[in-house]
């Protein structure tokens, strides 16, 4: 009964327990081992060794892939940021609608891109979207045509990317603002330090924590970025579009190559464990709560 | 020439009025402190001096200068806050040379003037450090450098020393007072500590509700308070507000106190007095003594008082307080720390009548 | 009673409504029929849902499948055998011997096949052919010409959409079309690496490298039958498309051979595209029942006639009299019988009929990235050659 | 001056925002015949609410041609117990981590959270295999599971982060009171917990109803999701497509969510404020 | 028969010792004050009596009986705590209730023990408000009736008074030591305010880092500090500790004071001690007055002391502080508010030898 009392919070941990150990560091592994086999259509056991990886690193679409990661991912970071703590510092100066604007800005993270995937592709579109309307407006010689060229078609992605998530990071850009000790900026009007030093020297830097988080969720949504390429480029033109997830994906489900897949997967899960560990630890870290 | 003078000042937010008609007016080198307890408009009127707060009506001059509409960094003012709102970021160098450079100094007297008074404050060790890694009391002495470094003609502080403890409240008073002393500096100070006000003014605002109650120094405000709420107010232990009963006979006055046991006690001031029948009689514990049947000091008025039954005693190393029951409210006495009061006792008390307050029960007016 | 659950893709209006006659005949002979749609890919979503369902050990009683995607899974999990149906019907009478093969697993009777589209087609818009002079092309070169003349009457030659499926019907087209029947064998099926590396494959990319100046500029991502709007809409002339670009023509009021032609691709060969159903081993009685039930009305006359009248492509079985099928049903029809006597009866690549899954996708990759890129058909076929080396 | 420049900015910004709405909203309301012939950016000349009728009532996909409806029940079905389930486990996860820490709770804390950053392809054939020994495969209870499993990350970390601003003496005054785990759960935290309690249910709900790679994979016949639906609506790959009916279909499986957003969105900040962004 | 005693007590987390070798007992009805610096580990103690912290070592009984892995609800404890823990959703009843309701005490008992408390704590107006809506003194209360409700063997109170203002925290004050006088209870007190401790206690229990530097009662801790800690620690303001030579001399000690101006200040302990050469002096600031050239009490040792420069002057309503500084420190004399001492001019000052403490700069222990 005692020992009951005690235990009462490991126990109701327990179930939460299981379920992460086996159904994220199980299937970790799962993956891991099945990286190491030959296995296409379906999974099979029989180790085979570091095959697949070698064959990851020499596929020029891999290569394409991770490319793609790195350039999506910091541009899609540092504009989501750049964005939303603009919006943010906008919005905190006593905005008469700002109810409705913040509205408007966060509403995209409650859309997937399986359901806007489509509008974008036609705003993006060339012949039919912005350029299009720009063109009818007189301006003959305008060109928007980055959804066709491979080598530009990336930057699409985070055009629609940056829709989607810097909203977000917008609010929580304005809820760290918020918190922000008013007698600071206060101290700092009394001393003489016009607004946008106030902005950049003091309040900025003080959101330490919150760029970090708003980070860690930028990072997380890039490297899953999934739908947003399926809806908008699907790869393409080319593979040009290509991100790990969806070579992945491609490699898994249409071509029965799943022991690539797996590899691929591990590699993706590295990236990640290199960005999440040093947060998590930070976040974890002892420290005096007051 | 008043370095503040501050007329028929008025603050609401909306509908909600929150500074009454304010005036006040400060010289060179007073160190005025504005008293009262928490939400009466300390801070909103202090907010309005630097020009944090836009004002509803009235007058604020600086140095004669009208600075209505002027913006806060223009009226040479420095300000310390009860959160010392340091820059967190920066180091402790930073924070105080910050806006010397955004005003644009050049570095050499940044340099000089950070060195000035990292010392006079005993902070050099500190100046390359975070704010995080300060104690209360040394984030203290940085926003006071952060202030000093200004060299304004008037200083605010916003209760700089509630957030530390007790005994560091102590010690840093007594620094903000040397300075004080040190610089002739202006200072408008704000508090809800009346050991504080008590300690560092030259002149007191006590504030309730917006209104001021009375304005003095401090002895005047501890030994004459204008009514019963300053009375109460300022003091710790607080004074004893009895109610009583006066009337004039044979050229003195008699005050008639209800006793817990033994019939009311009657105390006489031998000055003949206009008072109403009901009155409210306020007597500081510092001028309750234990009775020793003679005048206590040569030329003070002659003891008066009686037995009385001690509820609670608390031994507070150098005093005793005595707690007993008058009036229908408690009553406490500071005695000496040697004193033989016992709990649950009788004991002999004796009221300094050349010292204490008489007040109306109706308005709260002092009346003598 | 007999049920089956049916895993497949064809959700829009013509598929659809295909798929419900079968629905109906099934129901009409008192089986419960589960219908079991996922869209998207091109059927990877489908493949998805097929995968997570085996491994479930729940496993659909029938699945859209076909080529060697077939043989595959039946390696991977076994398939259900259908020889009764097959012999109670006499499918190996009725089926061509090639399409036959696809659908049997180690000598067994596997799967059922719904049609058969032809790949290497040409659609050209009658009015601007005529309007410009100009006949269906013959020959890769005099499509060429026919092309450039179009360019310079400012009409884009060539509907294309850039998605990589589309880009690979064109390039495998291009295949047959100038290394003929036995290169594409060769090439595509056998995957040589001689085939792969050789001065024809060099062609192929250099002609498909022309083909790619004759698109408009604005063909990324575009949906095939976008482009095929472009070739009704008189934007385009050609289309290099599979015959269900003839669904949209017909859908659209256009008659063939006043609107519109059909035209093989230059070249000799027919590639094929059948669409198949695979049957799982399922457990219960019902199930099994409802497989045999599917399998048999899946190649009845009656469901093989009404859905490729709606689908746009070919009945399987050579006895379904094609009265009321349009012309470029009857030449494909004609040209399936003539070209399956002579070996040049070939399996489509980019419709998954030849190459397992990752050797399918190597190959499209390089395509589709020459396609996209400006890589020298030097390079090209060396990456193809080495792509497909590191499937092997 | 500074002003119109600023709000000059914020409205570009909205209007950004809005634009792929607006595409949708309109091209919904047009009829086959605009959209062909009209610009897509163009307002409707003629408003029709027919797509939005078809898309929800009478929409093919596959052979059933009931349109949105049925697969929305189902979303419904599998997202509000899949919501409330994580957030409950969430709330308990967070109450433990916060409340009552014993050693190693950190490091199983980080093992959690690192299960929030797992790509969702990765999972998915293990999971089927699991599901089928479960006896779960394709049903909605499976997907509830499915989505409540790798929802307890984020739905922890929220009320983790929410719970460690509440002052441990609570618990210890309510133990000395000789109250127990749960009760002091249930009698003390719970009631506290409303903005938290948002955040998570806006969170899941956006992310469960908007899931399609776990739909897709994990559903049978007659429990798919809605957003298979709408994947089987739009995805076609032959046919004509109805882009108007597309849209429709497409604004309504979102609606929702917009709702939500709409609704409640206020709360969301305020409960980022209150708890799980740390300033 | 003692109603707590703690025997060898150690507490660790993980490897960082926080208590080390507790031993402390108290009879029933005493009031015991745990005082000390923040994180010096009264809290942690507090936790570990009542069961909310497991013990690393050593014993804890409470009347009587070894409570070793009792839980806490079964100690017989009630406990306050600083922020109050008041449960901030339910009424303030039903927070007085609750514990009650949890035990499963009946309706007509719980009502009953509601309206005793609430009318013994003047908090009935309250009853249907919610914690939100109290101000602080209210809240204190009601944490209060919480505790008094369950009628314990032993209360713990954990800094209950350090949210308050000066003020309220003076009046809080006196209405526990009543509440300990009326009930006779056993109290454990956490404080670090120590005048809260001189104030309340019976039993001082002063800690520094975990360690345990002094237990008596608040005359011994105050009048006799065990060491410099101690001394420095309790008293406010502080005492002066005040680095010195000593040489007996003549059957007298005589102590030498370096004093800014003219020379070192001599004075002469007229009792021989055994003190070596260099020392620490110990004298409270109300042990310091002005000197008068005669004893300043009959039975007193004589004044000593000599004129010394006054640096600051800070009234205080009924005394005045004068700060100076001797022997490289400042030192405080508390004066009468009458003094005529003015800041910046030499002043006589005379230390009451009777009550200076010795300590040994080396390990700063008492030496007399
Ligand atoms: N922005 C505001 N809007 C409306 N009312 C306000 C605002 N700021 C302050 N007040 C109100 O004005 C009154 C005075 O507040 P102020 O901060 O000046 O009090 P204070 O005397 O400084 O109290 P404290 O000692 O607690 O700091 C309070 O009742 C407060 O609620
Ligand atoms: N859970 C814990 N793990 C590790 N160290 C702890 C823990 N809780 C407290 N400590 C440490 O124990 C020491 C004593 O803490 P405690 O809270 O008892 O101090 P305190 O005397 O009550 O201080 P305060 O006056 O600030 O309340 C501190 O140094 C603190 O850092
Ligand atoms: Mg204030
Ligand atoms: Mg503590």
């Amino acid at each position: 009964m005692e020992w009951l009392e005690r235990n009462v919070p490991k126990l109701v941990l327990a179930p939460s327990f299981v379920a992460i150990l086996v159904f994220v560091y199980g299937f970790i592994g799962w993956t891991a081992w099945v990286s190491l086999t030959k296995s296409k259509l379906m999974p099979r056991y029989e180790i085979d060794g570091f095959g697949q990886y070698g064959r990851l690193v020499a596929s020029p679409r891999w290569d394409v892939a991770m490319d793609n990661l790195f350039i999506f991912g910091a541009l899609f970071i540092v504009i989501s940021m750049v964005v939303g703590l603009m919006l943010a510092i906008f919005l905190d100066q006593q905005i008469r609608s700002e109810g409705v604007l913040r509205t408007i800005y966060l509403y995209p993270m409650a859309l997937s891109l399986i359901v806007t995937g489509t509008s974008w592709k036609w705003i993006l579109n060339p012949g039919l979207g912005i350029q299009e309307m720009v063109r009818g407006w007189g301006f003959e010689s305008f060109t928007f045509d980055w959804l066709i060229r491979p080598e530009m078609a990336i930057y699409t992605v985070v055009i629609a990317a940056v829709w989607q998530a810097s909203g977000f990071v917008m609010a929580l850009f304005l809820a760290g603002l918020r918190s922000v000790d008013t007698e600071i900026i206060r101290a700092a009007q009394v001393d003489g330090i016009p607004t946008h030093r106030i902005y950049t020297a003091i309040i900025i830097p003080t959101m330490a924590p919150i760029f970090l988080s708003a980070f860690i969720v930028l990072a997380h949504l890039a490297i899953k970025a999934f739908d947003l390429v399926i809806a908008l480029t699907n790869g393409g033109p080319g593979y040009a579009t290509d991100l790990p997830a969806t070579y992945m994906y491609a490699m898994a489900f249409s071509r029965g190559d799943l022991g690539q897949a797996a590899a691929s997967a591990m590699i993706m899960m590295m990236v990640i464990f290199a960005i999440v560990v040093p947060y998590l630890y930070s976040e974890l870290r002892p420290r005096r709560d007051h | 020439m008043p370095i503040l003078e501050i007329d028929h000042l008025q603050k609401s937010y909306g509908d909600t009025h929150i500074l009454h008609d304010i005036n006040v007016s400060i010289d060179e080198g007073d160190f005025l402190v504005l008293v009262g307890p928490s939400g009466c408009g300390k801070s909103t009127l202090l907010n309005c001096i630097a020009g944090l707060e836009p004002i509803t009506g009235g007058t604020i001059r600086i140095g004669g200068r009208d600075v209505t509409g002027v913006s806060p960094k223009d009226r040479d003012i420095a300000m310390v806050f009860q959160s010392y709102a340091l820059y967190p970021t920066m180091s402790v160098a930073r924070n105080i040379t910050f806006g010397m450079q955004v005003r644009g100094v050049d570095k050499a007297t940044q340099a000089a003037k950070l060195a000035e008074v990292a010392r006079q404050l005993q902070i050099e060790p500190l100046l390359n450090r975070k704010p995080g890694q300060l104690s209360g009391g040394q984030r203290q002495r940085v926003a006071m450098g952060r202030a000093l470094v200004r060299d304004p003609r008037l200083f605010l502080f916003d209760e700089p020393l509630s957030n530390l403890d007790a005994k560091l409240r102590v010690s840093m008073r007594t620094e903000i007072k040397k300075l004080h002393q040190d610089l002739n500096a202006s200072i408008v100070y704000v508090t809800h500590d009346q050991i504080e006000a008590m300690t560092l003014a030259t002149r007191i605002v006590v504030m309730k509700g917006g209104v001021i109650q009375q304005i003095g120094t401090p002895a005047e405000i501890y030994n004459r308070p204008a009514n019963m709420f300053v009375a109460d107010f300022m003091g710790s232990p607080a004074m004893n507000l009895i109610p009583a009963r006066a009337r004039t006979e044979d050229g003195a006055t008699r005050i008639e106190i209800d006793r817990d046991s033994g019939g009311p006690l009657v105390i006489t001031d031998p000055v003949a007095r206009q008072l109403p029948a009901e009155i409210v009689l306020g007597v500081r514990p510092e001028d309750i003594h234990e009775a020793t049947g003679q005048a206590h000091l040569p030329g003070h008025a002659p003891e008066a008082g009686g037995e009385v039954l001690i509820d609670v005693v608390e031994p507070a190393g150098a005093d005793t307080f005595a707690v007993t029951h008058l009036g229908g409210t408690p009553v406490t006495a500071r005695l000496r720390a040697e004193s033989a009061v016992r709990p649950k006792q009788m004991f002999p008390l004796a009221f300094d009548l050349s010292k204490v307050s008489y007040f109306s029960p109706q308005d709260g007016l002092r009346l003598n | 009673e007999p049920s089956a659950e049916v895993l497949h893709w064809w959700t829009s209006g013509g598929e659809a409504k295909s798929v419900a006659v079968l629905q109906d005949q099934f129901k009409a002979e008192g089986g419960t029929w589960t219908d079991m749609p996922v869209a998207g890919g091109g059927g990877d979503a489908a493949m998805t849902a097929l995968r997570a369902r085996v491994l479930a050990g729940n496993a659909p009683a029938a699945v859209q499948l076909k080529g060697p995607a077939i043989q595959e899974w039946y390696e991977e999990t076994g398939l259900a055998d259908i020889g009764d149906v097959a012999g109670e019907n006499g499918w190996a009478e009725v089926l061509p011997p090639q399409l036959a093969e696809h659908m049997k697993c180690e000598d067994q009777w596997c799967a059922a096949p719904v049609n058969v589209h032809r790949i290497n087609w040409i659609w050209g818009n009658k009015q601007i052919l005529d309007a410009n002079g100009i006949a269906m092309p013959t020959s890769w070169d005099e499509f060429n010409a026919a092309a450039e003349k179009l360019k310079a009457a400012g009409i884009t030659p060539l509907a294309h959409g850039g998605q990589n499926w589309q880009d690979a019907t064109v390039f495998e087209t291009l295949v047959l079309g100038l290394g003929g029947p036995d290169f594409y064998r060769a090439a595509l099926i056998d995957l040589n690496p001689e085939a792969l590396t050789s001065d024809t494959m060099k062609q192929v990319f250099d002609q498909l490298r022309t083909l790619r100046g004759y698109v408009d500029d604005n063909f990324s991502g575009r949906d095939w039958n976008l482009a095929t709007a472009m070739v009704m809409n008189g934007e385009a002339a050609f289309q290099i498309m599979g015959d269900w670009a003839k669904g949209e023509f017909l859908a659209a009021g256009k008659v063939p051979g006043t609107d519109f032609v059909c035209w093989p691709a230059p070249g000799d060969g027919y590639l094929y595209n059948v669409d198949s159903f695979a049957f799982f081993e399922v457990e219960g009685e019902d199930k099994q029942q409802g497989q045999k039930l599917l399998a048999k009305l899946i190649m009845g006359p009656e469901f093989q006639k009404v859905f490729n009248l709606n689908k746009g492509s070919i009945p399987a079985r050579t006895d379904v009299a094609l009265d009321e099928f349009d012309d470029c049903a009857k030449q494909s029809n004609a040209d399936m019988n003539a070209d399956a006597g002579d070996g040049s009866l070939l399996p489509s690549y980019a419709h998954g009929m030849a190459l397992r899954g990752a050797q399918a996708g190597a190959v499209t990759d390089v395509v589709t990235n020459f396609f996209n890129s400006d890589m020298s058909s030097d390079d090209a076929v060396q990456q193809l050659a080495d792509a497909v080396a590191a499937t092997m | 001056m500074l002003r119109w420049g600023l709000y000059g900015i914020l409205i570009l910004f909205a209007l950004f925002y809005l634009m792929p709405l607006f595409v949708m909203l309109t091209t919904s309301l047009k009829s086959l015949e605009e959209i062909r012939t009209g610009s897509l950016l163009a307002l409707p000349r003629a408003i029709t609410f027919q797509p939005w009728l078809e898309a929800w009532s009478s929409a093919c996909a596959g052979t059933q041609c009931e349109g949105l409806r049925p697969f929305f029940w189902n979303s419904v079905l599998m997202a509000v117990p899949a919501v409330a389930i994580s957030t409950v486990i969430g709330a308990i996860n967070g109450y433990v981590f916060a409340q009552w820490r014993f050693r190693g709770a950190n490091l199983f804390f980080a093992a959690i959270l690192f299960g929030c950053f797992i790509p969702f392809q990765v999972v998915l054939m293990p999971m089927a295999r699991m599901l089928g020994l479960m006896g779960l495969a394709g049903t909605i209870p499976g997907l509830i599971f499915v989505h409540v499993i790798y929802g307890i990350g984020f739905t922890t970390l929220f009320f983790r982060n929410y719970y460690v601003t509440i002052p441990q003496e609570l618990v210890r005054a309510a133990r000395v009171d000789g109250a127990g785990f749960f009760r002091i759960f249930f009698a003390i935290f719970l009631p506290l917990s409303l903005p938290i309690i948002t955040v998570s249910v806006i969170w899941q709900f956006t992310q469960i109803w908007n899931d399609f790679l776990f739909g897709v994979s994990f559903s049978g016949a007659g429990s798919q999701p809605v957003t298979v639906a709408l994947n089987n609506i739009v995805n076609s790959t032959t046919g004509v497509k109805a882009y108007n009916v597309d849209m429709a279909a497409a604004i309504i499986a979102a609606l929702p969510t917009l709702f939500v957003y709409v609704v409640a969105g206020k709360y969301f900040i305020r409960g980022l404020t209150a708890g799980s962004v740390k300033g």
